[in-house]
Formats: structure tokens, C-alpha cells, sequence
């Protein structure tokens, strides 16, 4: 959150929230499903993305296993609603709950772990649930997964168009983003950096580490959850090949390129390289004549570690380089007192 | 009493980095704690503030034990410290510092952290405003807008003690506060120490620079290769030959 | 020996050091005082290669050095004790100090280990802790082992920031009288020190930074008469 | 990525006849959508170059959905966007599936290229989706018959760890229940395994006259290879998932005596002249073989049957989507590569045995027995 | 059953020799640069697909050997100065990033080259697998392991006991003191990423006659290096091997004696048991002290 001038920053933050809006109702105009359904996925990684953020960018804890919370959402929505005939709604809530209940048995373990290790540690965790998924037999499907899943729906009004899809997500995400706002400017944001950066002066000061990390951890669970119950009403398939470690790793990706530790990051990230994937699928054909996906995946891979060598701290960080430094400041900082 | 110890004891591999202390500091009084360089004094802190377990002995605050409560619980009992290595919050704020050291004069948790109520922006204001004259007093105040990374050394070690500060404990470890400052703003930390202490807050202090000690200690504890070698006013102290042997050195003049 | 004209360094947005000038001659020993962020650490990073300056250059020996890598400014023959230590403190304190000497030799055993023993017999409370983890030491005896590493490349140029860090009152007369006998051996001396009364008993010149500039300098016993500077780094009665 | 047929207004002045395929050109199963594109382009050419469907050409955009459940979606959805009157594809079941909701509510005809019999069924939820890769219950027939000739009735099944293998698995478990076949060992392993002796060393113990195999190169191969080093001597039937000469070849000698079912397209030459099918295998072989000097393989061959049936039911029922679908439901004795297909409104497929053949690896040949 | 046991054994051993190759080039990369190099499964690929191009214009094995590594070493220098060198100073997680983004075009220019098609490359001994007790033993794997001996000696010779292998370590635990003692960083960064190149290529030209190869191999076999190396204790290359050998006997074990599908599952629940239990890895090292 690092606002280096109070209100400020929030102001800018407001006209953030405006941006997006208005960002918002233009695809309503356009009237496109292929718009809506970009626009949907890019949602969905957006909520997960924001968890994440949450974790890695403020807590400081990172996890290459939430492709498995996002499955296990998935799967509870589907699993409830085909096998157990639950109403859709209830399933959705259904789906965000599970995987923070699971997300709080894991947790208090792992998080012990720092860096690496516990990089490592969800790793094994997500490989072990997309397992699961495989090896569900009657209950998962196993890998042919299940389909027929129903349309979500609020009493009698059902979702079963792209467009009312990609209202609900993007409300939903907008209430969120609110909520994660409020946090990241509260104190329980300031606790969770001080974390990040140093877990040794975070408890001398009073804070419960372990349990602040567990509750950031359970949170970002819950929401991949929601996402993973959202994409199961919106695809009406599932199968485990969706909620591989390929999947964790890009949510990583995501938000690292929008920014960790920004409140913005994890959006950008989410529309960046989703945004990306289309584009490229669009353009390279157009650049190099009868180019495959090949040449799509080099340049893909290429964009990604130059991102990283010329924006190392995420797009959202470019943002800096227009912003006028604090003159007064940094001048009477040199000034020596006594 | 404030806070009691007896018979502390840690052990790493062979040495004994603290064997057997037992010292008591009354409320709103400053014990310095001094000796040769490994004596075990930054590990004694770490004891008391439940970042190392103790092998023995027994810490008690306020008459109530403390040994084996985790450290975020020691510190909500009252006692806060500085370290020595710093560990500042580098990539937030010095502001933020401060006010993440207020943690505990706050109560919101991670759920109504997501909804503005106006308790909570009072509660906010509130902590900010006490963090912004904290930094004041400290001679921070022009910095608050800076990363804690981008401080001089002294003032790094400045934000640590102001950040220790913050949550008003009752009891704080400094270690070693005055390194890096030059006599000047060492007698300024030294005044504000004391100023500190009349308001009611107890500390102890480890520090090499005698001046410092002799001047706002209550009283001295002095550790040698872990163990206890000396305990008394500073004047005792000075003029106790095995310390001046260990530690000080004949020639050490103490104005 | 080194020469610094009108030198520039930023920190982003901050100006650290600013048309700084400076001369010390061969086999002198200087001490740069100043309170905090006066620029003194990024002086000494600068000349060490650790920071770009935006203006002015150094000269080393009649060589420009400016905007050298750090590890070709050591093989110069300058060595810098920085204020953090950066210390290995994963390697053992035996491995620390042999990589002192890296840049002097990269085998020959015998003759490193009769070197390591002498700075052992420098910091005896280092003794018997050779094979400890560096990380595990105490702060005090991790500032030795910096300042050991330091000496063990023999410069001809050596930078100390603030040795006296976390060091017994007895130590850090050792160490200032070691850096006397070290100046005897002709060796360069750059000392950056707060406690100020210790470096002055040693230093010839002196030199006093204010926001990244020199506004005093002279031999030491013409700026301990000056009351101004009494005043604002040295406090009363010292 | 979405790959532009040459000169789209080479045939007549007439405006094109839209039409997309999702394939999983990149990614797991890019081995199936590769050879498809290949076809896919080769077709579009040689038609548009003959003057189109009654003079319209096709405009046909492939896209890749790099072998990705959501990307399908996506691609599924931009094509639908872009006008195309039908879909081809997806190359593997999952993509497919994924697929299903979208042109199912925006009611687009989609002719899958998978194999999965869930794809099309129940029919009653799949009015709009059709596929041209036999049901694995064609090929385990074949098996089930070979093995009640030689009564062999105690088997090994061996299958791999994903959508493919579980099929085939659902599939035996179904058809062996009133044969008087039992399964007397079950192993399964992943694809990217690297040595499946551990499997093997059980089959070895548990007894089995046979060992069925439900896998695709080069896991097969590395198990064929395995099935040889420890000795194993029963016969060794595998499915028609390995029906290229890559299996053959990374099997290294050891594929011979491998029995399977497989399509016509690979044993062409060998299959009696008056087989309905032979010309438009011959032909097919041909055409590929002179475009890309490779031999054509099943996948294409699903390619080739899907295009063909597309374009059949255009000439009959031009730009329509609702008649496409009709015209596809009515398909009858349309000669592909995979078979003869008899499409009904209970039958979205439309194969039978017949469409198959069982052969035996000989000298690193395939050699038709029966 | 005793001989099904063996089986088994052998087979482990197989799988293990792979991992243990794999986990050391990983580990090696770690230990002197402190990156996690991700990308290394695709050296490990394009060493072993070039090998094949090379093999079939008639070279003989072991030249195709030598030709392969020098070219994927010269690539893995090229790209460490194309892409670490330039993001020097950048966080542990940019540099994990940057080194998947390597692994994704890596894969997406193999698949450009040599396609989706799955290559083999002769055995380095002729006539397959020996019956030893009753059990099929892959000579292959005695060479891989031969392979790892000689690695494993060399990183212990260099880093143990050479006065460059302490600066090497120094370099990884402080950037600013081992500058300051005259150590460039760059260099050593540089001959990280060669050796990388070069160990993967060996690595894949040994492995490949056993797993073969296709072009999207790379991820899992880096993924399973990766495991192995954890288990051994991510800082220490003799770890790394005996991580990879114990993850090879277990999966084979597990495959043979419980289920096959579980397998993996069971090596999962392994590392995590290590992490939380071992977290310095079953060969320990200290921890240091933080504060
Ligand atoms: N985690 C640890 N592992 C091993 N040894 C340790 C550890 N922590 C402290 N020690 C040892 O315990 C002894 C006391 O260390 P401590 O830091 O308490 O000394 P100190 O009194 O603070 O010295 P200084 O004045 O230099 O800070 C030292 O010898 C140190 O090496
Ligand atoms: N990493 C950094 N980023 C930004 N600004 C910095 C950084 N390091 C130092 N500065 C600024 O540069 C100025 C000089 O810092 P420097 O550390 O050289 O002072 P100093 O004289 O060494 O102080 P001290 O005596 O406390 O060590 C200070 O104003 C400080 O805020
Ligand atoms: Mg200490
Ligand atoms: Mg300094």
C-alpha cells in the first residue's frame, strides 16, 4: 500500500474506481459474446488474482497451489448441484466455503514455511487435490470430468446469457475490490506488510502473525473458491485439466506483472495476460503468415521476461514514472536536526 | 516489580550465551545492561521478548509468567524492543512504521477491516495523529513520507525506537539506540529517554557509550561470557574493578 | 593518493553528496564526521564503486577510478568496512575472512591461514570461533569480523564506516590503535565515525559533511578549538 | 490462431461460406490437432480450387486453443461472433466438452474430431453436436470378438491416466459384464511416465491370457518396450490410439506382434478392392502424401470426415445453420475416412465395427488378420 | 514376489537416476546463483531433441554427446546474458518469473523446430535390458548414474574445496559484501547458466533413450526435479541425487505395490512431510540465526 502521501493516493484511488466503471459499461454497448466472455475469464482470474494479491503482495506469502481452491470451488459447485441437486445459488456459497475451510486446515501448517518452501509446499498441495480431481472416480468424474451442470440462477432469474454473466462477475468483483480497498488502507493492511516485511518486528509489535497469515490465506481460498463455483455455472463443464500447476503458476504470473503489493496489480495482471493471449492470437497471425500457436507461445514467453527485466515491480509501477516526486519532503529530509 | 527474572539460562551448541541471570526493573525506571562484546545481552532480550525460548528461569511482568507466551503476546503484555540488526519495515513508509507499531492501540480485525465504518476512520485519524508526534519528538517527523530504506543509518535506528514506542508499552528493550549517532544527537536521545521515564515507562538499555548509561540508568546490570558480574547505581558500578577489568578499561574516563 | 572533484551522487530523487572536492594524501589517516544523512556512508560506497555518481570524478593514484564496478576498485587496492557489515553469514568466520584476501590470491593456503591468524590475534574474541557460522556471531563480534575482512585484503586505501558500531569501549580503542599502526605502515586511511572523541584522538585531518557537502575540514586539533562544530557534533563537555 | 484460407475468392465471385474449427494445435494434445490442420488446409485448398460448394468458396478460420478447456470457449465463441455457419472440432474430449454449452444455446452445428461417446450423448442434449471418431465401444467390440475367437477370457487392462484411457476403461468394464471375460488386472499410469514395468510386474502375476492396452504414444511404446525386457510372452493388444508408425518406430522392434483394432486408413492397401471405402482412403493418402510427404494418420482422417460431411450437408442446405444440422442428422452411407457413416437423431456418430479392422504388427508393418 | 520386488528395485532406480540428474543441474544452478531455474527441464529437452537432429545426419553417439551440450551451453549463457544479467538486483520471485518465461518460449521454439512428434535416441550400449535376478535392469541408468557420479564430484570438489567455490557461495548469501571483496557477480552468473546449459544437455542426451523425448517434456521432468531436489534439501547437490533416487524407488514402489494412480499422490505427501517436518531437507544444513 506504501502511500507515500496519505489521501492522496486514495483520491487517485477513487478515480481508479471511476476509470473502471465507465471502462465497465462499454462492452454493454457493444453487445459482443466473445467481448462478454474474455471479459468474464478475465473476471474471474481478477477475483482470484485479488486473493492472491492479498497473500503474496501484502502478506508476503507465496502460493503456487491455488489453481487447486479454484478447482475445489469448480468441483463443490458442480458436485452439489449435478449429484446432490442442491440450488445453484447455495452451491455458489458452497464453493467459496469449502476451499477456505480447507484452505484453514492446510494453512496453519504450511505457513510455518517461509519463501521457497512453502512455494513448494502448495505446489504439493495443489498437485495433490488436481489428483484428487482424477482420481475422484464417480464423484470427480475422473478425467473426462462432469458436465451438465444448470445455469446459476437467483430464484427465477437465471444467468444463461454471457452478458448477465459478465454483470454478475464484474459486480461481484467491484464489491470486492471495495472491501480489499477498506483493507489494504486499514490497519489490518499495515499489519499484514509489516509481515511481508519482517515477521521478527511484526510480532515484537504486537501483531499474531501466524493467524493473520492464516485468515490472508483462508481469504484468498475463499475467493479462488467463488471464482472456481462462478466458472463451473459459466462453462457448465468441468474436468480437471483446467486446475493443473500450469493454472496456479499463472495466476502467479498475474500478479507479479500487474504489481505486488499494489492495489490495482492483480486487475491489471488479470486483463494483461488474458488480454495478451487474444491479442497475440489475433496479431501474430497477421505479422508472420500461416504462424501457428507456436510462434504465439515464443512471443508470449518473450513479453513475459521482458515485463520482468524493464518493469521488475509490475505494471503498475509505471505509474511512478509520470507521478512528480515529493520536493518538500525529500528536501527537509536531508536538513539535520538537533 | 515490573518485570522479574531468575535463573535465565540459554545455551547455543557449546557456549552459554546466558547463564543463570536474575534481575528485576522497578516501573518507570531505566537498568542498563553492559558488558564485553558476545556477554549475551541481545540474547537476553530475545529471551525476555519470547523470540528464543529459555532453557531455565523464570520472567515474569507484572508478577504474571510470561516464559513460553509467543512474542505478539509478550508484546500486548507491554513490552516492546529495538533490535539490534535492524528490522525496519523498509519498503513501507516511515509513517507507516510508526503506525504499525501502534498495532496494538487499535482493535479492527480482518473482517471489518473490509467495511468503512466511521469508528474505524476516527480510530484511524486517532492513530495518526499520535504516530505523526511521535516522529515529531523523535526529529522524524520531516521524513514520515519516505520509504524507511531511503533513512541515513541513525535514522533507521531512530524509526526503530520510535516504532517500539508507538504501541505505549509499559516496558521497552532498547539495544543498543544510541550506535550510529554522534554525541550530539546522542544527548538529545538521552534527554528524550529521560523524559520518557518520568512519563512512566520503564526500559532497559543495552549500550557501549558510557556517557549514555552513566547518565540515565537507574541502575546497571553488567554480563560477562553470559553470567552475571556485577549489579548496582552506575557510581558502584564504576568503581567495581572486575567490570573495569572485563569492559570499561583502566584509562575510561566517565565524566 | 585519492582525489575527488566536485563530486554528484543521487539517491533517486535524493542528492546525497554535492560538489564534493577532497584530497587525502598517502599514508594519512582522515576522519569524515557529520551527523546522520549527511552523505558520509554514500562518500565512501561511491569511491568504493557501490553507487554511480551523476557528476564530478575520483582519482586513485592518478588513475580515474570513477564509476568503477566495485570488484574492479578493490583489485585498485581500496577497501571498504561498510556501515551494514555484509557480512557472508551463512559461511563460517574462517571462510569470511579468506574471502577478504580473494582479490590478492585465490590458493596458497599457508600463506592466508599465518594472515587470517594475525587478524585473530587482533580481535581475540573471535578466537575459537572460527568455524561458527558468521550469522550466529553477536553484533559486535560481527562488526569485527567486517572489520577483520577488511584488513585482510591489505589496501593501500582503507574505508571504514562507523567501525566502532556496537563495539565494547574497550574494543574500539583497540581497533583505533590498530588503524594508528596500520597508518604507520603507510597504509591510506578513510575513518567515518560518529563517536566522534575516539576518532579525533587518531585522526589527522578531519573533515565535517553537511547535507552531501564538506563544511569544515582541517587537522584535528583546529576543529576540536572550533565551538561551532563543538556544538553541533560533539556535544558539551566532550 | 486463426489461420486464413489462401485466396478465399478464387472460386466464382460468390460470397464465401463462413466456417470455424477449434483445434488443439499447441498445448497436450497438439500430437491430434496438428495433423487436423494439415488436412483441414489441405481440404479448404483443393475444394475452393474446384469451385467451392455450388460456387462458393469456403472460408474456413482455424483456432487454436492450445489443447485449453477455457480457450475453447473463447475460440468457440469468436468464431460463432465472426459468422461461422458450423463448427469443426475440438481434437480431444475435454476441449470439446467444453465447448458444448456454446453452440448448443446459440444452436451452431459442431462436428467434434474426439472420440468420447459422451460428446453426442444423450442426443436429447446434443441436437447440435456430432463427431466423426468411432466410440471406443466400436473398437473394444473388435477386441471382445478377437479374444472370444482365440478364448482368451482372463485379461489385463492396462489404461492411461486421462480422458482418453478412461474411456476406454468405461468402456471394456461395460462390454466385458455378460461375455464371460473377466478383468483380472486393472493398472493405469500417467502419460509423461517414463517406465511402466512396476504395472507390468503385476500383470505378470496376476495370470492374464491378454493384455489390453488404452493409450497413445510414446507412454505405449515406452509400456510395449517394458512388455518385452521383462518377458511378458501373452498377447499384447493394444488400441487404436497408437495407429501411426511413430508407435511402431519409438517402440524400437519391440511393437511386433501388436494386435489392434484400428481404422482402414492405415492398412489402405491391404483391404479388399471392392470395400467401399478404398477409394477415398487412396485418394486421401495421396493428396497428403504429395502436400506434406507424410503419411496421413486417423486424426487427419477425423479431419477429413468432419469437412466432408460439413460440406455435404452445405450443398444441400446452404447457409443455414438450423438445415445444416438437419441435413447432418440425415446423413446416410456417407464413405469417410474413419467409415460408413449412418447418422440418426439417436446416433450422432454414425459407425459401426464395420469401420474398423483389427491388425498385428509384423516387421514394424501393420498387417490386416481377419 | 521377491523378484517382483527386484523389479521394482531396478525400475526405481531407472526413474531415480533420471530425477537425480535433473535435481542436480537444478541444485547446481541454485547453490551459485541463488535462481531457481525453472527453464532447466527445457535444456534438458532441447539438449536431448538437437541430439537427435545431430544423430541423424550419422554422427556418432558421443560426438553427438559433445556437439549437443557445448551448443545448449553456449544457449544458456546466451540467454543468461539476454535476460538475468540484465534484470541483475531484481527479487527472487522476478527471477522465478523471468526464468518461466524462458521455459514458455524454450518449449514454444522447440515446437516450432522439431513439432509435436516424439523422438528416441539409441542406448550408449548396445542390447537392451539385462535379466539380473530375474529382473530387467536398464543399463542406460548405470550410465546416467555414471553421469551423476562425476557431476556430483566436480560441484563437491568446487564448491567444497576450492577457494572460487567459497566466493560462489559467498556471492549467493550477500551480493554487496562479495562485490566489495572483489568477486564479480557476472561471471559467475554467466558459468551458472553454461553449466546449467551444458549438465541439461547431458542430462537429456542420457535420459532420452529411456523416457524419449517430445517438446513439452521439459515442465513435468523439471517439476519432478524440482520435488527431488526439495527433498534432498534444496541447498545441497548431494541431497539433490539421493532426493532424486529416493523419489524414483518410491514412485516405483507405490506404482507397483499400491496404485499406480496414487503414485504421485504418495511422493507428494513425502515432500510435504519433508517440508514441514525437514524443511533444510532429509541432508539437513543449519539455519542460521536472524536477529
Ligand atoms: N542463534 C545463535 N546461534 C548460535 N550462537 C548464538 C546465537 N545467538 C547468539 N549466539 C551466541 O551467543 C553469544 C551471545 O550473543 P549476544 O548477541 O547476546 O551477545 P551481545 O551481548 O549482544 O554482544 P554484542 O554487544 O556484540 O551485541 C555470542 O557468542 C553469540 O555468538
Ligand atoms: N538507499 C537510499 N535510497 C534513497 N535515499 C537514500 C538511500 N541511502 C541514503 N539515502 C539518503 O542519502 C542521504 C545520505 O545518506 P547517508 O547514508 O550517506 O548518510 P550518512 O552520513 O551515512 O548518515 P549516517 O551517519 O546515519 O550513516 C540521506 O538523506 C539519505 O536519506
Ligand atoms: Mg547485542
Ligand atoms: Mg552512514
Amino acid at each position: 500500500m506504501n502511500e507515500r502521501h496519505g489521501y492522496k493516493m486514495k483520491l487517485k484511488n477513487h478515480r481508479g474506481f471511476i476509470l473502471l466503471l465507465l471502462l465497465l459499461i462499454i462492452p454493454l454497448v457493444a453487445e459482443s459474446n466473445y467481448l462478454y466472455s474474455t471479459l468474464v475469464i478475465i473476471g474471474l482470474y481478477a477475483i482470484i488474482v485479488q486473493g492472491l494479491g492479498i497473500l503474496m503482495g501484502y502478506a508476503g506469502q507465496v502460493s503456487f497451489g491455488h489453481a487447486a481452491f479454484f478447482g475445489l470451488g469448480g468441483y463443490t459447485a458442480a458436485i452439489l448441484t449435478t449429484r446432490f441437486h442442491w440450488p445453484t445459488l447455495l452451491a455458489l456459497f458452497a464453493s467459496a466455503i469449502l476451499p477456505g475451510i480447507i484452505a484453514g486446515l492446510i494453512g496453519r501448517q504450511t505457513l510455518k514455511l517461509r519463501e521457497l518452501y512453502l512455494a513448494l509446499a502448495t505446489l504439493s498441495f495443489g498437485i495433490l487435490v488436481h489428483i484428487f480431481f482424477n482420481e475422484g472416480g464417480e464423484l470427480t468424474g475422473g478425467p473426462s470430468g462432469m458436465s451438465g451442470i444448470p445455469n446459476l440462477s437467483i430464484g427465477s432469474f437465471e444467468f444463461d446469457s454471457d452478458q448477465k454473466f459478465y454483470m454478475l462477475v464484474w459486480l461481484v468483483l467491484l464489491m470486492l475490490l471495495i472491501g480489499i480497498y477498506n483493507l489494504v488502507h486499514s490497519r489490518t493492511g499495515r499489519a499484514l506488510c509489516s509481515i511481508r516485511e519482517s515477521e521478527y518486528a511484526a510480532e515484537n509489535a504486537g501483531i499474531d502473525c501466524a493467524r493473520l497469515k492464516l485468515q490472508a490465506f483462508v481469504f484468498s481460498a475463499l475467493l479462488a473458491g467463488l471464482a472456481g463455483g462462478l466458472y463451473a455455472f459459466y462453462v457448465t463443464f468441468i474436468s480437471p485439466s483446467p486446475f493443473s500447476f500450469h493454472t496456479s503458476v499463472q495466476f502467479v504470473l498475474m500478479a507479479v506483472i500487474g504489481g505486488l503489493g499494489t492495489f490495482w496489480g492483480p486487475v491489471i495482471g488479470a486483463v494483461v495476460v488474458v488480454a495478451l493471449n487474444e491479442l497475440l492470437r489475433e496479431i501474430v497471425p497477421l505479422l508472420i503468415p500461416g504462424a501457428g500457436g507456436e510462434y504465439q507461445i515464443i512471443i508470449y514467453g518473450v513479453i513475459l521476461v521482458g515485463l520482468m527485466i524493464f518493469q521488475p515491480k509490475g505494471l503498475s509501477g509505471i505509474g511512478q514514472y509520470f507521478r512528480i516526486p515529493l520536493k518538500k519532503q525529500l528536501k527537509t529530509d536531508v536538513k539535520i536536526r538537533g | 516489580m515490573l518485570l522479574e527474572l531468575s535463573g535465565v539460562t540459554k545455551h547455543f551448541g557449546g557456549i552459554a550465551a546466558v547463564k543463570d541471570i536474575g534481575f528485576s526493573v522497578a516501573e518507570g525506571s531505566i537498568v542498563a545492561l553492559i558488558g564485553p562484546n558476545g556477554a549475551g545481552k541481545t540474547t537476553l532480550f530475545n529471551i525476555i521478548t519470547g523470540t528464543l525460548p529459555p532453557e531455565k528461569g523464570s520472567i515474569a511482568i507484572k508478577g504474571r509468567d510470561i516464559v513460553g507466551l509467543k512474542p505478539f503476546e509478550i508484546a500486548s503484555a507491554g513490552i516492546t524492543r529495538t533490535f539490534q540488526n535492524l528490522q525496519l519495515f523498509s519498503n513501507m513508509t516511515v509513517l507507516e512504521n510508526v503506525m504499525a507499531g501502534a498495532h496494538l492501540r487499535s482493535k479492527k480485525g480482518f473482517i471489518r477491516s473490509f467495511f468503512t465504518f466511521p469508528g474505524n476512520c476516527r480510530e484511524e485519524r486517532k492513530i495518526r495523529e499520535e504516530s505523526l508526534t511521535l516522529l515529531e519528538d523523535i526529529g522524524l517527523v520531516e521524513t514520515a513520507g519516505l520509504f524507511a530504506s531511503e533513512l541515513p543509518f541513525g535514522k533507521q535506528r531512530l524509526l526503530e525506537i520510535a516504532r517500539a514506542l508507538a504501541s505505549h508499552p509499559a516496558l521497552v528493550l532498547l539495544d543498543e539506540p544510541a550506535a550510529g549517532l554522534n554525541p550530539a544527537e546522542t544527548e538529545i536521545l538521552t534527554g528524550y529517554l529521560k523524559e520518557l521515564k518520568t512519563k512512566g515507562t520503564a526500559m532497559i538499555l543495552i549500550e557501549h557509550d558510557m556517557q549514555t548509561v552513566m547518565e540515565a540508568a537507574d541502575r546497571i546490570v553488567v554480563l560477562n561470557f553470559g553470567q552475571m558480574i556485577a549489579e548496582g547505581t552506575p557510581a558502584e558500578i564504576q568503581a567495581n574493578t572486575e567490570v573495569i577489568k572485563a569492559y570499561l578499561g583502566e584509562d575510561e574516563k566517565i565524566a | 593518493m585519492l582525489k575527488i572533484k566536485n563530486l554528484g551522487v543521487y539517491h533517486g530523487y535524493v542528492q546525497a553528496i554535492r560538489e564534493l572536492s577532497l584530497e587525502v594524501k598517502e599514508g594519512e589517516l582522515l576522519a569524515v564526521l557529520g551527523a546522520n544523512g549527511a552523505g558520509k556512508s554514500t562518500l565512501l560506497g561511491t569511491v568504493a564503486g557501490l553507487y554511480k555518481p551523476t557528476a564530478g570524478e575520483v582519482i586513485f593514484k592518478g588513475k580515474p577510478i570513477t564509476s568503477q564496478k566495485p570488484e574492479q576498485v578493490v583489485r585498485q587496492g581500496i577497501s571498504l568496512v561498510p556501515e551494514k557489515r555484509e557480512i557472508f553469514s551463512a559461511l563460517s568466520v574462517l571462510d569470511n575472512l579468506m574471502l577478504g584476501a580473494f582479490h590478492r590470491y585465490r590458493k596458497n593456503k599457508p600463506v592466508l591461514m599465518n594472515d587470517i591468524q594475525e587478524i585473530l590475534e587482533l580481535f581475540p574474541a573471535l578466537k575459537g570461533r572460527e568455524s561458527d557460522q558468521a550469522g550466529s556471531l553477536s553484533g559486535g563480534l560481527q562488526q569485527m569480523l567486517a572489520i577483520g575482512r577488511g584488513l585482510m585484503s591489505r589496501p593501500a586505501l582503507l574505508m571504514l564506516d562507523e567501525p566502532s558500531i556496537g563495539l565494547a569501549p574497550l574494543v574500539v580503542r583497540e581497533i583505533m590503535s590498530i588503524l594508528v599502526k596500520l597508518k604507520k605502515t603507510g597504509v591510506t586511511i578513510i575513518l567515518v565515525e560518529q563517536n566522534t572523541k575516539s576518532a579525533l584522538k587518531v585522526a589527522d585531518s578531519v573533515l565535517v559533511m553537511e547535507r552531501g557537502g564538506i563544511t569544515h575540514s582541517g587537522n584535528s586539533v583546529d576543529i576540536i578549538a572550533d565551538s561551532s562544530i563543538q556544538e553541533a557534533y560533539l556535544g558539551r563537555a566532550r | 490462431s486463426p489461420t486464413k484460407e489462401a485466396d478465399v475468392k478464387s472460386a466464382g465471385g460468390n460470397e464465401p461460406y463462413k466456417i470455424g474449427a477449434v483445434l488443439d494445435i499447441s498445448g497436450n494434445s497438439s500430437s491430434l490437432g496438428v495433423p487436423e490442420r494439415d488436412t483441414l488446409l489441405m481440404m479448404v485448398e483443393k475444394l475452393n480450387a474446384n469451385g467451392g460448394v455450388k460456387g462458393h468458396p469456403i472460408d474456413l478460420t482455424i483456432m487454436d486453443n492450445k489443447s485449453d478447456e477455457t480457450e475453447s470457449v473463447l475460440a468457440v465463441k469468436t468464431l460463432i461472433e465472426k459468422g461461422a455457419l458450423a463448427i469443426l472440432g475440438a481434437s480431444s474430449s475435454g476441449t470439446s466438452m467444453a465447448m458444448i454449452k456454446t453452440v448448443q444455446s446459440e444452436k451452431v452445428p459442431m462436428i467434434s474430431l474426439a472420440a468420447a461417446s459422451s460428446i453426442v450423448e444423450p442426443t436429447s442434449e446434443r441436437q447440435w453436436v456430432y463427431k466423426t471418431a468411432q466410440s471406443d465401444i466400436v473398437m473394444i467390440n473388435k477386441i471382445i470378438s478377437y479374444l472370444k475367437k482365440n478364448n482368451l477370457n482372463k485379461i489385463a487392462f492396462l489404461y492411461m491416466n486421462n480422458s482418453y484411457g478412461d474411456n476406454g476403461k468405461k468402456a471394456i468394464s461395460a462390454a466385458v459384464k455378460d461375455s464371460g471375460i473377466d478383468i483380472v488386472a486393472e493398472e493405469k499410469f500417467d502419460a509423461n511416465d517414463k517406465d511402466m514395468t512396476p504395472q507390468l510386474t503385476k500383470v505378470k502375476a496376476s495370470g492374464a491370457q491378454a493384455a489390453i492396452v488404452w493409450a497413445i504414444p510414446p507412454s505405449a511404446s515406452i509400456l510395449t518396450k517394458n512388455f518385452k525386457d521383462i518377458g511378458l510372452s501373452i498377447p499384447l493388444i493394444h488400441s487404436h490410439g497408437v495407429g501411426n508408425q511413430k508407435f511402431i518406430e519409438l517402440a524400437q522392434g519391440a511393437a511386433d506382434g501388436v494386435i489392434l483394432p484400428i481404422g482402414k486408413l492405415s492398412v489402405a492397401q491391404q483391404i479388399s478392392d471392392n470395400d467401399s471405402q478404398k477409394k477415398v482412403l487412396e485418394s486421401y493418402i495421396a493428396d497428403y502424401s504429395k502436400k506434406y510427404n507424410a503419411e496421413p494418420n486417423s486424426f487427419g482422417g477425423y479431419a477429413w470426415d468432419a469437412f466432408n460431411l460439413l460440406v455435404n450437408a452445405l450443398e444441400k442446405a446452404g447457409p443455414d445453420r438450423v438445415a445444416i444440422r438437419d441435413e447432418l442428422e440425415k446423413t446416410q452411407g456417407f464413405v469417410g475416412i474413419s467409415g460408413v457413416f449412418n447418422m440418426t437423431p439417436q446416433d450422432h456418430n454414425g459407425l459401426k465395427e464395420d469401420s474398423a479392422v483389427l491388425v498385428q504388427v509384423d516387421q514394424g508393418k501393420w498387417k490386416l488378420i481377419e | 514376489m521377491g523378484e517382483q520386488l527386484l523389479q521394482l528395485l531396478f525400475t526405481g532406480l531407472t526413474l531415480g537416476s533420471i530425477y537425480s540428474i535433473i535435481a542436480l543441474t537444478l541444485v547446481t544452478t541454485f547453490n551459485v546463483t541463488g535462481i531457481l531455474n525453472l527453464a532447466q527441464g527445457e535444456f534438458v529437452v532441447i539438449g536431448a531433441l538437437l541430439a537427435v537432429s545431430l544423430q541423424g545426419t550419422g554422427m556418432p553417439i558421443i560426438a553427438v554427446f559433445i556437439v549437443s551440450v557445448i551448443l545448449v551451453a553456449i544457449l544458456g549463457g546466451l540467454l543468461e546474458r539476454l535476460t538475468i544479467y540484465r534484470a541483475r538486483g531484481a527479487s527472487n520471485l522476478s527471477m522465478l518469473i523471468i526464468t518461466i518465461g524462458l521455459s514458455i518460449s524454450l518449449r514454444g521454439l522447440a515446437l516450432l523446430i522439431w513439432g509435436t512428434e516424439t523422438y528416441s535416441l539409441p542406448a550408449f550400449s548396445e542390447g537392451g535390458s539385462k535379466i539380473v535376478g530375474g529382473a530387467a535392469l536398464n543399463p542406460q541408468s548405470i550410465w546416467i548414474f555414471a553421469l551423476v557420479a562425476v557431476t556430483l564430484t566436480g560441484l563437491y570438489g568446487f564448491l567444497g574445496h576450492t577457494f572460487w567455490g567459497k566466493a560462489v557461495k559467498a556471492s549467493v548469501y550477500n551480493q554487496t559484501g562479495a562485490r566489495l571483496q572483489g568477486i564479480n557477480l557476472n561471471t559467475i552468473s554467466f558459468l551458472a547458466f553454461v553449466a546449467a546449459g551444458g549438465l541439461g544437455a547431458a542430462a537429456g542426451v542420457s535420459i532420452a533413450p529411456i523416457t524419449m523425448v517430445t517438446y513439452d517434456m521439459g515442465f513435468m521432468l523439471g517439476v519432478k526435479g524440482f520435488v527431488a531436489a526439495a527433498i534432498g534439501g534444496l541447498s545441497n547437490v548431494g541431497g539433490a541425487v539421493i532426493g532424486g533416487i529416493l523419489l524414483g524407488i518410491l514412485e516405483s514402489f507405490s506404482s507397483g505395490l499400491i496404485s499406480s494412480g496414487l503414485k504421485d499422490a504418495i511422493s507428494m505427501i513425502i515432500l510435504l512431510g519433508v517440508l514441514l517436518f525437514r524443511p533444510e531437507g532429509i541432508i539437513g544444513a543449519i539455519r542460521e540465526r536472524k536477529i
